[in-house]
């Protein structure tokens, strides 16, 4: 029973909420910010318990499993701090009733997919959390149509998908139970295994934004506003993976269908290629951390798909790592959001002078995304690239190599787009932001962090999820990385080594030559021999990656959205048709009534 | 003439004239622009219609359904030789009368309406509701 | 207090014949009465309904004093008692709704109600006859009580949508009639039991002949397309509540009547395959057609049209599952429609042309009825936890258990268009600027007290669906039984 | 082209239904349902006339209908034609036909109360003789329309014909109510029955069939009126909907 | 694990990658100078450079992360340094920390340093530094892709993905991987001037066009920092893919031989090559190089 009750509580809370934002701000906000808190502390001291009841002549089970707890931890987490970020940064806003209210009932729509062990009652959670992040993506009243219809739009075709697979599961084995369907998944036959777990995987691979359907998915993550962006991004997307890895794993690996396993790889590494791709030429930093997401999500898929152990303890380690730094991310760009109010690269510059902790964070985050050490990011790419290598996809890791390369030019754009750069006048009177919106950022860094040399800490609760996708007794240990060839690395002394590298260096170089150095502005540069003026500013950010644009072009005129946009028109034109059998002639309608009942007799002459 | 030709005849006659007159009405409600002889054309089809239900009812050599004295004998009881048609038919006809009457009376109120609109009462020019 | 099946039909009657008089006295009681009478109505089917749902057997009612074959019957089954007790609480609210409406004057409010009452007691009346001549009657008397309902307001277009009505009308009448008048002159009885029971002696093409005229009739009540060419224009130009009472009601009489005979009365099983056909294609072009509307009442009329495809496609499959299913769209349709039927007509209350773009920012100006019409549109796609989706779920089952995968796939496509465009109207309503200076109206306290009870069953029925659950599945058990309805009716016949 | 596709589609439909109907015996004793109808009328109803049995007893249930949709016909044309109910004396200063000759006139006022005569006469002898409510009912109803088209300024005063329309039809009704109360059904027969053929037999038959008469003649009359005296205001300005 | 012997041997190594580094450098500067029919400098005149640039008193300084970006490189530098074994003889005197990392980790390792430069020059604020790091990072894009493919090849034919693990491949069979594999090693080799970002991919940091790049604001001792990093990735570099392909050597001497000779590969080719624009460099490692790469790929797969 506590386990449903926990989402009651959410949803009870965010009508509660969204009472009190009616009565007064600061009343709501101390709803916000009390719910911020219970949650986490509530996740973790309750004791899951299961619970079932009959709606309709079918059963709906509740329960986390081993699996599902583990998504269950990132959403809780993720919530709560976009919860805490939100509050100082929704606050100049109007509508944050209605905002809350979408929020905390997609935080228990996530929760409620995660428990739900029934087909139903998950696709229930989903369309709930489906409705409210769409209601939070047209939440600016921007683009309404564009973005919010689209994304339902998009939402629906893969929801629907798991409708259909739903029906047909229960149809077959007469039971919407999920573990029921994996342990009987074998005994089908072979077109009702791929026509279900198909089904199912484009229900999945719609939230998770893989490629060719992810159309919906950069506007709406620029849309919303960036403290939902953070868990949209960060857990929201995990629920497709989560889907993703039970469909993966459960059917394909498990069941020796291997070659749907290795299409979703290659559907997820060419995701990953061309998101980053577009990730790199993108001007505004909300779109280019949304196509980064897609790539990200990429990776996941590709981790998903091969289906070894490494691979999936990669694509979960990723998933997670990915709730943080995408998190941290999508903060940084709301903290600038809310301070200078662009998000344009062409608009801003120099930030680092101003918001010196937003560009730590981002920063980490950075490191992270990017996968270099000492941070936590390494560890999720090695294990993709070791898990590769070990099953032997050969091209794959190419296409993974090229998009995480390619990663490193949208990392540096961000980076340096934003805080580096000539600082202008129009900064100068920039703050850092709130600390309420600070300390999810940095709390988040310092797990990332802390990862980064001692991922064992996540790893305990990966194995024991893995347990339930088959994988027995994965080993791990806290800060040893151990591939099948039995090739390892000792993060701890890699890391050790380069942070005492730095500091001896830095410690060195400050005392030596910091103090007799001169602090100078970013204008006074040597810009060969030509003094620059005070009122000149040669920041650098129009056409970014021209020449890697030059090289690339030719594969990004194609775009898949052209096809689904005309197709779409299609299908209006077609009925435009239809319309005109509505004449508006009451008595060509009559004349419709013989038609068809001449039709009719003559079809029941023949047919009856 | 034989009995069994009589009957053939008035069959042929009845049915025939019957179905005649339902689809000349069927005829002028598809291809009359009028609206009032659509109406007209309607009604035409419902006689036939009715036509039809009563001879159906009909039994040969009946009389009308009617206990009156003259068939009946002194005991209350219905003569031998008297054979009655069937009621039921004459009952719902008299219905579908009436329906047809109310159909046709409403009709008749919204033509004079568009013509008060629309200044016409061509069927071709009275579309501002299409799509 | 009575309650008896007979008075859903002799009630409203006398109190139509009643209300000239009435007014007489006060004018006030003209709105009163009527809101009297159908508040009775719903005791009545509570009282019925729960009956019913206790014992499992239908309650025949005799007229005149003559048993069934003989004399004309109600029949009070699980199944029709569901959906007289849909109609009955549905009028009720559209009385709420209707009481002191700022287009109804004094002077036209009495014709506005007894045509009410009328078009309520006729289409409880079709559902629940037991003979088919009676059935043909109470069909006339929603006709014609639904043709001035249609032309009510003085504008220009509400006549030539009643017109059209009546046009098309006139067909199924001639048809259903035609198609009595062949089952009489073979088998000399109008009962629908009597004759369900002795169709296997009528003569294979009477048969056919006879099916397929009341299969066109009953179709263009149930807004079958292609013969629902009426159907968009009398739904867009009648008063708003009565948009309601079309979904909620008439189309329910003629599905109804549909379903009765297909069921029922006749024993073809590829009249199943037709329905299920014909469901399909009403549903994708209504829906197709729906998709780039400018008009915001006849969007929702082609909407309406889609979901009485569903409702032909669920029934048109024939199995258990398909029925229940079809039994939760009715409920749906009745419900949801009506909402939206009911809160658009204030979103663009002023408007003209009633078209989607005056409806833009009203969200802001009836903060209430926007909301309630989003909660519809969110409904009638189906998204959880609304009702809409128990309906669609359950359909699909049905379609899955009958292997219909392609059909499953048709549903969800369309309902992708239904999303489309619903959704485009509900950012409109809240996001979009309006352009043009209308006067807003904002809805009495009774009206919206109306939508709320209706948005109320949407959210308590989508989260808690077992409440109606049980009476969906003995509903579906009456219908599909058909001997058991046989020999409710006729308990003699299998003695003689 | 039309017409021809038109006649196509009737012949092909014409032929189905030929094909069906010509299939149907003519004059064959093949009653069914009808012998117990011809049996219990004069035995049990002691209603002479059969079809006024079926009509107003065995299927009154459909005659309550038909009347309740002739009463529809007349709300709906009221409703259609919007008419005013500004005038409630006998005379109806809107119509402008032109005056009818005097013979029409004389003749119009000689006639009326035989007209009348005969409808109550046919209507009262429903149930011994052909004839009943709806036949005697539509007398009447010409009566007033000779009055209508005789004298230009005639009009029919509507509170009257509201009070007969409404007395009428709630005894239809009510009658058929009554049966309930005597623990009996909706439209059953609680009164004696009398002797078959004479004026006061048939219980209840008798009694519906007076109602149904006035209640025919008064809504026909008040079609009638309606029809004659319409103005129809169109309001250009405010096409509500 | 010895802290001590590490702390020794370590700082060993460190001193010899930086005297071979330079050294090479100076020679380089030599050769080039030859070719062009120069004198040209001493061969220990980066020796002087370092040292002067160490020695000078005052620099300007943008901000902490131009201040941090230098070290952030050496640091790289170095650590990568100590995860490459020196030799392949089994001596453990150049151990390190050789067995406890794998190639992925130093494909990652070794660009860590690029970002740290990329975000100091970044702070400078002169746009040529901006400029040249996009055009370094493009870069990397491009040459970074056959150098895996020659990698993965490898790795996955010889079930190892640590650099000892190659190495002993080779001790055992004798023969070097250049020549087993020649494919890969082809298109590793092909890659190898854009690492070094000599002529004709020295568009990054174009002197004339750009004023050096990513260091133009860099000088004093952030220079020096860097000039010393510089030399110690050059060996590390080297190192790596004499370890790969061609058998790692078992005394220093067989080392300087074959890394020397791998030096002057892209010293060479420079020589005689204009500069690649920004894109061309990328078309032109996604030609043949990556053919080479998909070649060798087959190869190993079969």
């Amino acid at each position: 029973m506590s386990n449903i009750i926990i989402i009651l509580a959410i949803f009870g809370w965010a009508i509660l909420t969204y009472i009190a934002f009616r009565l007064n701000k600061t009343l709501g906000n101390i709803f916000v910010g009390l719910i911020a808190v219970a949650l986490p502390v509530y996740y973790f001291t309750y004791v899951p318990e299961d619970y079932s009841f009959q709606v309709m002549g079918l059963t709906l089970q509740f329960g986390f499993t081993s699996f599902s707890s583990l998504f269950a931890i990132l959403v809780v987490i993720l919530g709560a701090l976009t919860l805490l970020y939100s509050i100082p940064y929704m606050n100049k806003k109007d509508r944050l009733g209605w905002f809350y209210l979408n929020f905390l009932f997609s935080i228990g729509g996530m929760l409620g997919i995660l428990m739900s062990k029934d087909f139903v009652s998950l696709f229930i959670f989903w369309e709930i959390m489906t409705w409210s992040s769409y209601l939070i993506v047209i939440f600016s009243g921007k683009k309404v149509n564009k973005v919010g219809v689209k994304y339902m739009v998009y939402s629906a075709i893969g929801a629907y998908a798991m409708l259909m697979a739903i029906v047909l599961i229960n149809k077959w084995s007469g039971t919407t139970n999920i573990s029921h369907f994996f342990e009987t998944f074998a005994d089908y036959s072979n077109g009702a295994k791929i026509l279900s777990s198909l089904l199912l995987l484009t229900a999945f691979a719609v939230k998770s934004a893989l490629m060719p359907l992810h159309v919906w998915a950069p506007n709406a993550y620029t849309n919303s506003p960036m403290s939902y962006t953070s868990l949209f991004s960060g857990a929201l997307s995990k629920m497709g993976i989560y889907g993703m890895a039970l469909v993966a794993i459960m059917l394909y690996t498990n069941t020796g269908m291997k070659f749907f396993g290795e299409a979703l790889a290659w559907l997820g590494a060419i995701t990953a290629v061309l998101a980053t791709f577009w990730a790199v030429f993108q001007t505004d930093i909300r779109k280019l951390l949304a196509y980064s997401s897609i790539g990200q999500l990429g990776y996941i898929a590709v981790g998903l798909g091969i289906g070894t152990e490494l691979g999936v303890m990669a694509a979960l380690f990723l998933a997670l790592l990915h709730g943080l730094f995408k998190g941290i991310l999508f903060m940084a760009a709301g903290a600038i959001e809310y301070r200078t109010g662009k998000t344009d690269f062409s608009e801003l510059r120099g930030l680092i002078w101003k918001m010196p902790v937003t560009f730590f964070s981002a920063l980490v985050a950075i490191i992270a995304l990017a996968g270099m050490p000492p941070l936590s990011g390494l560890i999720s790419k090695w294990l993709i690239y070791e898990a590769l290598l070990s099953s032997e996809h050969y091209f794959l890791i190419i296409l993974i190599f090229l998009s995480s390369t390619a990663a490193f030019l949208y990392c540096f754009h961000f980076l340096y787009g934003v805080f580096l750069g000539q600082r202008e006048d129009d900064i100068e009177d920039v703050k850092e932001a709130p600390a309420l919106m600070l300390v999810p950022m940095v709390l988040m860094s310092f797990g990332l962090l802390a990862l980064g040399t001692f991922p064992g800490l996540i790893f305990k609760h990966i194995s024991s999820s893995m347990s339930y996708l088959g994988f027995n007794d994965v080993t791990w240990e806290m800060s040893v990385l151990t591939n099948e060839w039995g090739n390892k690395i000792y993060l701890t002394h890699l890391n050790t080594m380069f942070m005492v590298v730095f500091a001896v260096f830095f410690v060195i170089i400050t005392l030596v030559a910091r103090k007799k150095t001169r602090r100078v502005g970013t204008k006074d540069i040597a810009n060969a021999g030509e003094p620059i003026l005070a009122e000149d500013n040669y920041h650098f950010s129009q056409d970014f990656y021209k020449p890697f644009w030059r090289v690339i072009s030719p594969v990004m005129k194609y775009r898949i959205e052209t096809f689904y946009n005309s197709f779409a028109n299609g299908i209006g034109e077609f009925f435009q048709f239809f319309r005109r059998v509505y004449t508006g002639n009451g008595q060509t309608y009559a004349l419709y009534v013989v038609i068809f009942l001449t039709i009719l007799f003559i079809v029941g002459a023949t047919l009856i | 003439m034989t009995e069994e030709l009589m009957q053939q005849i008035l069959k042929i006659s009845f049915y025939g004239a019957s179905l005649a007159l339902i689809l000349i009405g069927l005829y002028g409600v598809l291809t009359k622009k009028n609206l009032i002889k659509i109406l007209l054309s309607m009604a035409i089809a419902e006689s036939g219609l009715n036509l039809l239900f009563v001879a159906i009812g009909y039994i040969m050599n009946g009389t009308a359904p009617i206990f009156s004295t003259a068939v009946l004998d002194e005991n209350n009881q219905l003569l031998e030789t008297v054979t009655m048609v069937d009621p039921i038919p004459q009952a719902l006809v008299l219905t579908a009368i009436v329906i047809g009457l109310g159909v046709t009376a409403v009709g008749l109120a919204l033509v004079i309406r568009l013509y008060k609109h629309h200044n016409t009462i061509n069927i071709d020019e009275i579309r501002n509701l299409k799509w | 207090m009575v309650a008896d099946p007979i008075l859903y039909v002799a009630l409203p009657l006398l109190t139509a014949f009643l209300l000239p008089i009435i007014g007489k006295i006060n004018k006030e009681l003209i709105r009163i009465v009527p809101g009297l009478l159908f508040a009775f109505l719903v005791y009545n089917s509570i009282a019925l309904f729960s009956k019913v749902s206790a014992t499992h057997t239908p309650i025949i009612v005799e007229i005149a004093g003559w048993a069934p074959p003989i004399g004309i019957n109600l029949v009070y089954s699980s199944f029709t008692g569901f959906i007289a007790t849909i109609i009955s609480v549905l009028a009720l609210l559209v009385w709420a709704y209707s009481y002191k409406f700022k287009k109804l004057e004094f002077d036209n409010s009495l014709k506005y109600f007894v045509l009410l009452m009328l078009v309520t007691a006729g289409s409880i009346g079709v559902i629940l006859t037991g003979d088919l001549f009676n059935q043909f009657v109470f069909l006339e008397i929603v006709a014609l009580s639904s043709y001035p309902l249609v032309a009510f307001y003085r504008g220009r277009n509400g006549a030539e949508a009643s017109f059209k009505y009546l046009l098309v009308g006139g067909f199924a009448s001639l048809s259903i009639l035609l198609g009595i008048v062949l089952i009489y002159s073979q088998l000399g009885t109008l009962n629908m039991a009597d004759i369900a029971a002795h169709i296997d002696e009528m003569p294979r093409n009477i048969k056919i002949v006879s099916f397929t005229l009341l299969f066109l009739g009953f179709a263009i009540e149930a807004e079958m397309f292609p013969l629902n060419g009426w159907a968009p224009d009398t739904y867009s130009q009648a008063p708003g509540p009565i948009g309601a009472v079309f979904a909620g009601m008439t189309a329910k009489a003629g599905i109804y009547a549909l379903i009765r005979m297909i069921y029922t009365i006749f024993d073809f099983s590829g009249a199943f395959e037709i329905l299920l056909i014909m469901g399909v294609i009403t549903l994708v072009v209504s829906e197709g057609i729906a998709l780039r509307q400018e008009n915001l009442k006849r969007m929702l009329a082609y909407s309406s049209l889609g979901q009485m495809g569903l409702l032909m496609i669920a029934f048109g499959i024939n199995t258990k599952t398909a029925v229940i299913a079809g039994m939760l769209i009715l409920f749906n349709h009745a419900v949801i429609k009506s909402l939206l039927f009911l809160s658009s007509s204030f979103l663009v209350y002023n408007s003209k042309d009633k078209l989607i773009k005056d409806a833009y920012g009203m969200g802001k100006k009836l903060p209430l009825t926007a909301i309630l019409f989003g909660i519809g549109a969110f409904a009638i796609v189906g998204l959880p936890p609304f009702s809409g989706f128990w309906g669609k779920l359950y359909l699909l089952m049905a379609s899955a258990d009958a292997n219909l995968l392609g059909l499953i796939a048709l549903i969800l496509a369309v309902s992708v268009i239904e999303i489309v465009y619903y959704f485009r109207v509900v950012n409109g309503v809240y996001f979009k600027k309006s352009k043009t200076e209308i006067e807003v109206h904002k809805p009495r306290w009774n009206a919206s007290l109306a939508m709320i009870i209706l948005a109320a069953a949407i959210i308590v029925v989508g989260i808690y669906p077992n409440i109606i659950y049980d009476y969906l599945v003995n509903a579906a058990d009456t219908l599909l039984d058909k001997a058991s309805y046989i020999s409710h009716v006729l308990p003699n016949l299998a003695s003689n | 082209m039309k017409r021809i596709i038109t006649i196509l589609l009737l012949g092909v439909t014409g032929y189905f239904v030929a094909d069906a109907v010509f299939s149907i015996p003519f004059g064959v004793d093949k009653l069914n349902i009808a012998k117990e109808y011809l049996l219990n009328s004069p035995e049990e109803l002691k209603v002479a006339n059969t079809v006024t049995a079926v009509v107003v007893n065995f299927r009154g249930f459909d005659t309550l209908g038909e009347v309740t949709v002739l009463f529809l016909a007349a709300t709906g044309l009221g409703s259609i034609l919007f008419r005013r109910r500004k005038y409630h004396t006998g005379l109806n200063p809107q119509r402008e036909a032109p005056q009818a000759s005097r013979i029409v006139q004389v003749g119009g006022k000689l006639l009326f109360p035989l007209i009348l005569l005969l409808g109550a006469y046919v209507f009262i002898h429903g149930h011994l003789t052909p004839g009943g409510g709806f036949q005697g009912g539509v007398i009447i109803a010409t009566g007033y329309l000779l009055l209508l088209v005789s004298f230009r300024k005639f009009a029919v005063k509507h509170s009257s014909l509201t009070w007969v329309e409404a007395v009428a039809g709630v005894t239809f009704a009510g009658i058929g109510l009554t049966g309930l109360v005597f623990g009996k059904d909706f439209l059953e027969n609680f009164l004696p029955t009398g002797v078959l053929n004479s004026l006061l037999s048939g219980g209840i038959v008798g009694i519906i069939y007076v109602a149904v008469g006035f209640k025919v003649a008064s809504e026909l009359t008040g079609i009638l009126d309606t029809m004659l005296s319409i103005k129809v205001e169109v309001d250009e300005e405010n096409e509500e909907n | 694990m010895d802290i001590w012997k590490l702390l020794l041997t370590g700082s060993v190594t460190t001193v010899l990658a930086f005297v071979v580094g330079m050294l090479y450098m100076g020679l380089r500067r030599k050769i080039t100078a030859r070719v062009q029919n120069r004198v040209g400098p001493p061969i220990y005149q980066n020796f002087l450079d370092v040292m002067k640039l160490w020695s000078k008193k005052s620099s300007i300084n943008h901000g902490f992360m131009q201040h941090v970006a230098p070290l952030w490189m050496i640091a790289t530098s170095i650590t990568t340094l100590m995860f490459i074994p020196i030799l392949n003889n089994g001596s453990t005197f150049f151990t390190n920390l050789t067995f406890e990392g794998d190639l992925i980790m130093l494909l990652y390792l070794m660009v860590v340093g690029s970002l740290g430069m990329a975000l100091g020059a970044g702070q400078t604020g002169n746009p040529n530094s901006a400029i040249g790091v996009t055009r370094g990072l493009t870069q990397m894009v491009g040459f970074e892709i056959p150098w895996v493919m020659a990698l993965v090849a490898l790795m996955i034919q010889h079930r190892t993905t640590t650099v000892a693990g190659l190495l002993d491949v080779q001790v055992q069979s004798g023969t070097w991987l250049m020549l087993s594999s020649p494919f890969a090693f082809i298109a590793a080799l092909l890659a190898i001037p854009g690492m070094f970002r000599y002529s004709p991919f020295d568009i990054v940091g174009a002197p004339a066009e750009l004023a050096s790049g990513p260091i133009s604001e860099f000088g004093g001792k952030y220079l020096g920092t860097m000039m010393t990093n510089g030399a110690i990735f050059a060996f590390v570099k080297l190192t790596l893919f004499v370890d790969i392909f061609m058998g790692g050597a078992s005394n220093l001497g067989f080392l300087l031989l074959k890394t020397f000779a791998l030096y002057m590969f892209p010293v060479l080719w420079g020589l005689v090559s204009p500069r690649f624009r920004t894109e061309q460099a990328v078309r032109f490692f996604w030609g043949w190089p990556v053919f080479f790469g998909v070649l060798g790929l087959i190869q190993a797969a079969i």
